[in-house]
């Protein structure tokens, strides 16, 4: 349960038999496939995810950049981002121990769909927390969620977005603990968790290495991902990090900046593996953003989806043991890259996927002669927020917003 | 006390004192709730009204164990500017003499100081003289760079047993706890939602076999339920959403601090007096040695 | 280019010449493989799109209807519909053309986002006519056409939607026929587009074929897709047709009601296999919606993308010769199984697919053991659609939709 | 004619006569435009302009070739209640003297009467006196059963023959063509945009072989363009959106019919007059047989 000195299991009392019940299921379930139950997920994952998805020669990056440029395609998985590869795991899990009822926290509500998605396909009934602030800035994600048949709480604490709604989450867990299973969205919390969420999410990477060797004939250069939490970024990068050829980039959000106002509490980026400190949130020891304190800070990110003061253990100890790069890109950055995949590629990427797109742009020539990036999730749930950030900005690939200053 | 293994924790005469004679009540306050002055005059009238020993909550920005009184209760306290320093200087400013336990969350005990890890947070704890503490999100597992520094600073290192803590487990806990033991009477985050009484008497009996003393928490609200409590066999009662809400109710009426102060020495006393007669049935005055 | 008595080329003269360029590139690229112009073309839709998509076995839809009934899901492939097939198919053939320019029409915006797409990653220049009327309640699929580098033309003309866009890009076509194709969206319009536009698109039941009868080692006994223009509906029938055991549904938009207004010249469904009499529209001899003169009626769906008066000249013929069952689903039977799919199955499909998974509820019986039913497309673009319309009924499974009254 | 397969087809002599005798001119409007009682008025005024054929056009609701002055156009016309059946009423009613050629679109010609195919629509037109056809998206692979039927009741059947048209494409028309050949002057849609002499040459060069009278038509607005389009060889000139555009503004002003079938009468007679003075520059009236 520990990476180095990080991860652990910092959780209430109340939790810990559920977590120690939950290490049991992940060893015998998930690591020895105890009762197929490996062989069932990956055939889900297939069947209803639409697994494998392609890894993906992109001409016209490929010729700007001057190198060839691969994208592994999670934007096509059901729901639209990677996050079904985690949900479906766990979900499954949660029937395999005998579990009755689903939890779920979620930010910009990605985490929230495709558990919502996962749960209906399985039966199991799903409350979904999601920050007031949240709820009002992803209003499609919440109706699909509950077109799914899942309820959807508003959590009012605080700011009202992902780290309060994770919060409240695991009360919910600490008070049903007994038929309840929390599915946590990310590479974060207590043991077993960012293990669990890491194979879940590793088909990523298992793929795209075969994928690409079948391609090329050989591995990529580097692999980028953005990080947020860190789970596309873990299924990434997990079947590469003992290939010592292969540059890994973790590619977080700069946010406007990465100075933080400590006065304020608040870190105008997300970017805990670039700039955090180390200290324990929510179940385990990791890279923070937290003031001298120790109070976890604000973080902002134009990206929902990267908007997290932590980040995975795991992550944390591979930057510190120098496999894994820390990079980060700004939002002007971001914005850039989302624009210019839609333009080049027709591939319409979430916002999040953008930094990672960013960050080739900004450092191709770093990254040698075939670069694979994980294209982790479409933008549709974006366009408002890119008709709003773009119209602020001047960026020479985008398209003219006028038509849709008053929202689409 | 009747750990099985590892060497036995230090253990703070304190506690110990306080639940020594008849049942403990344990309330609870955030420290600087909802401002430094008015929080310290509330806790000393927590002491007026019979408290044995006071859990002092350090406010942590990510409160997962707490239900929404508390959580209230930390954002004032936060907003109000309450810091790990400051909460030390509370505990000075303050006027009493019963013990004082630090209730808070384990990042801010491990990032106080130069260097990482909870050492300068006990050792200054130590200084201002709290008794103990304890860590919502600090299980057995993760404490023994906490309880080694505790131990080598005088202080107890309190542990929570949930309902669902069970053999292995709950050894691995009374092992470790030192100055009470604090048994959580329900599944769920703290909160005054309930009556628990009917909940506790199979957590006591699990813990029979320890001889530590046992404070149950969770959901007592009124004199009643701290009876029932003490009467079905715990050796102490926390409370602390119960006393939360009147501060939270006087400061959104924004009333005189006196005026809040002397509502809530007159809860701690209903809470105590119920104690007492619990107390009272279980063992009756002529029983005690 | 003729299915019995339908089909043909009805088109202006100044087009002949274009569409005979078109028939010759169609019979060489497409059929004769030329210069590996299928090859291309299965490999792109298969890294750029994400084929092969799943065949799904659907476990809550099998118990409920106690037959096994499984899904195709298109709605997983790149952009959340089948329109990618046909899309990519004749940007690519527009490029071995030697074309220079690509317009085409969309009425639901799913076509034009599918073409816009293909346009982007083929690097070809793009212009989309939609009606006005249409870019106003499809905004989302407007700024996504947009994104992808695509002009979007707005028709004022008429009613401003999919029939009066049809016509103008004709007109465009017609002005700039020598360096420009025309991606037709359907199985419409002159030879050799209803024949080509099935090519691209049988696809699906091509690796639906296959992949039912690995999981079942046979084939279904019957199959359903809805019908608009009929593009998802001959994709998952082409590979069928000879198995005279599989029974073949095209599921239409039966509206509010298959009676006609003839005065006001407006059929309130889109019901052209069911109730539309032969005519000629747009470059093919149908089945059409029109009054007894002959002028063409204004169709109406709840579902926009099956809202068009004509329907594909293959389909016609099919029914007429009793392989194809045409039938519909009024709709609030497909607002019904809009929200079953979605709570039953975790797939929020389009308004379109509805359709045919209404035809599944109402006549399971008459089905057969198993039952494969096209998922042609995903909902995402439907929910405000949805919300408006839910709120009329009183719908059993659907969530309560006063949090969303305003829209989303 | 030099039509090279199949059965030469019929000849009407009306429109034959049209194009005997110098330059025909040969106006558009839509029937009922915007009104019944309207149009009736603004087609015998092009005949009192100088009109040698008058192509009228029947309105269907999906005008596929048209550009935006003829769409709309066709938008009043239904509006105001226009059928095939009311279009021939319409013929009937007209009082002139000049051949008229149907203008409309296939499935309005297929749908007409009891039985499907073109048949009894071309016996109606034959009644009422119509001259012959041009159906826009027609094209001679698809014409054989409207040209049997024109053959059956003795009409003229037009077609288009644009700039895209050459080779076998062309040789099939031609032969297949009867009263006249429409010859689209440029691509696109039918639309007073440009001036499109320049264009026109090459067009005829490529039917200088075949002995049916060629009118060009699209982007003719002026009697100047009118002039050149003729001077280049041109047999007639085919007008239609620069006298619908008359009829819109007429429409929109709420001007009197009067009026505006003034203005349509004067600007008739622009256009021929500009096609005089052209055929007068290419067959002085010294040589004429």
């Amino acid at each position: 349960g520990k990476f180095g000195e990080y991860g652990g299991q910092y959780v209430p009392e109340a939790l810990m038999p559920a977590i120690e019940e939950l290490t049991d299921a992940y060893e015998r379930y998930v690591l020895e496939n105890e009762d197929g139950f490996m062989d069932e997920f990956r055939s889900r994952l297939r069947d209803f995810g639409g697994r494998p998805t392609p890894t993906q020669h992109a001409e016209r990056l490929s010729e700007r950049y001057g190198r060839e440029v691969y994208l592994k395609r999670e934007d096509l998985l059901h729901g639209g981002a990677h996050k079904l590869n985690n949900a479906l795991g766990q979900v499954l899990l949660a029937k395999y121990m005998g579990k009755e009822r689903i939890v779920a926290e979620t930010g910009a509500g990605q985490h929230g769909t495709a558990t919502a998605m996962a749960a209906a396909h399985l039966d199991m009934p799903c409350e979904i927390y999601m920050g007031e602030r949240d709820i009002n800035r992803q209003r499609p994600n919440v109706f699909r969620m509950r077109l799914n048949g899942s309820a959807v709480n508003p959590v009012t604490t605080g700011r009202g977005t992902l780290k309060e709604a994770i919060s409240e989450t695991m009360r919910d867990w600490a008070t049903n603990v007994e038929d309840t299973h929390y599915v946590i969205g990310s590479v974060v919390g207590p043991h077993p968790f960012p293990s669990m969420v890491r194979d879940f999410q590793a088909v990523i990477s298992e793929e795209a290495r075969e994928q690409l060797r079948e391609k090329t004939g050989g591995l990529p250069d580097s692999v980028l991902a953005c990080a947020g939490g860190g789970s596309n970024t873990m299924g990434a990068f997990a079947n590469f990090v003992d290939d010592e050829s292969v540059g890994l980039y973790a590619v977080e959000a700069g946010g406007s900046t990465l100075e933080v106002d400590e006065e304020a509490g608040v870190a105008p980026n997300s970017a805990s593996l670039s700039t955090g400190d180390e200290g324990v949130l929510h179940g385990a020891r990791t890279k923070l953003l937290q003031d001298s304190d120790g109070q976890i800070m604000e973080s902002h990110s134009v990206s929902a989806g990267l908007d997290y003061a932590g980040v995975g253990p795991e992550l944390a100890r591979l930057v510190d043991d120098d496999r894994v790069n820390a990079v980060n890109v700004d939002d002007d950055g971001a914005l850039e890259a989302f624009h210019r995949l839609s333009q080049l590629e027709g591939i319409i990427p979430a916002l999040e996927t953008a930094h990672a797109f960013g960050y080739l742009e900004e450092h191709y020539e770093d990254l040698g002669e075939t670069v694979l990036v994980n294209v982790s999730g479409r933008g549709d749930k974006d366009l408002e927020t890119v008709i709003e950030e773009t119209e602020k900005r001047d960026i020479e690939a985008a398209p003219s917003m006028a038509a849709f200053s008053g929202g689409i | 006390m009747s750990g099985e293994s590892g060497s036995d924790p230090v253990r703070n005469p304190d506690l110990e004192a306080a639940f020594a004679d008849g049942p403990a009540f344990v309330p609870y306050l955030a420290a600087g709730d909802p401002d430094y002055e008015s929080s310290l005059e509330y806790v000393e009238a927590l002491e007026r009204g019979g408290a044995d020993v006071i859990e002092l909550g350090l406010p942590f920005s990510e409160p997962i164990a707490e239900g929404p009184t508390i959580q209230s209760a930390v954002v004032r306290s936060l907003e109000g500017g309450m810091t790990p320093e400051r909460f030390f200087e509370f505990v000075e400013d303050l006027d009493v003499d019963v013990p004082l336990v630090c209730m808070t969350y384990y990042n801010l005990i491990y990032q106080y100081g130069s260097e990482q890890g909870p050492r300068p947070f006990v050792e200054r704890a130590a200084e201002v003289g709290l008794s103990g503490f304890v860590v919502p999100d600090l299980p057995a597992e993760e404490a023994d760079p906490l309880r080694e520094a505790c131990d080598e600073f005088g202080l107890d290192l309190v542990f929570i047993v949930a309902p669902t803590t069970r053999g292995d487990r709950l050894e691995r806990i009374m092992s470790q706890v030192s100055g009470y033991v604090y048994v959580q009477a329900r599944l769920g985050v703290t909160g005054a939602q309930e009556d628990v009484s009917g909940q506790t008497e199979e957590s006591l009996d699990r813990l029979a076999d320890y001889d530590v003393p046992k404070a149950v928490g969770f959901g007592i609200k009124t004199g009643e339920h701290a009876e029932r409590i003490v009467a079905g066999g715990a050796d102490g009662i926390i409370v602390g959403s119960a006393l939360v809400d009147i501060v939270a109710e006087g400061a959104k009426a924004g009333e005189p601090a006196e005026t809040v102060a002397g509502r809530l020495e007159e809860k701690a006393r209903e809470l105590k007096q119920g104690a007492l007669r619990g107390y009272e049935q279980r063992v009756p005055q002529a029983e005690r040695t």
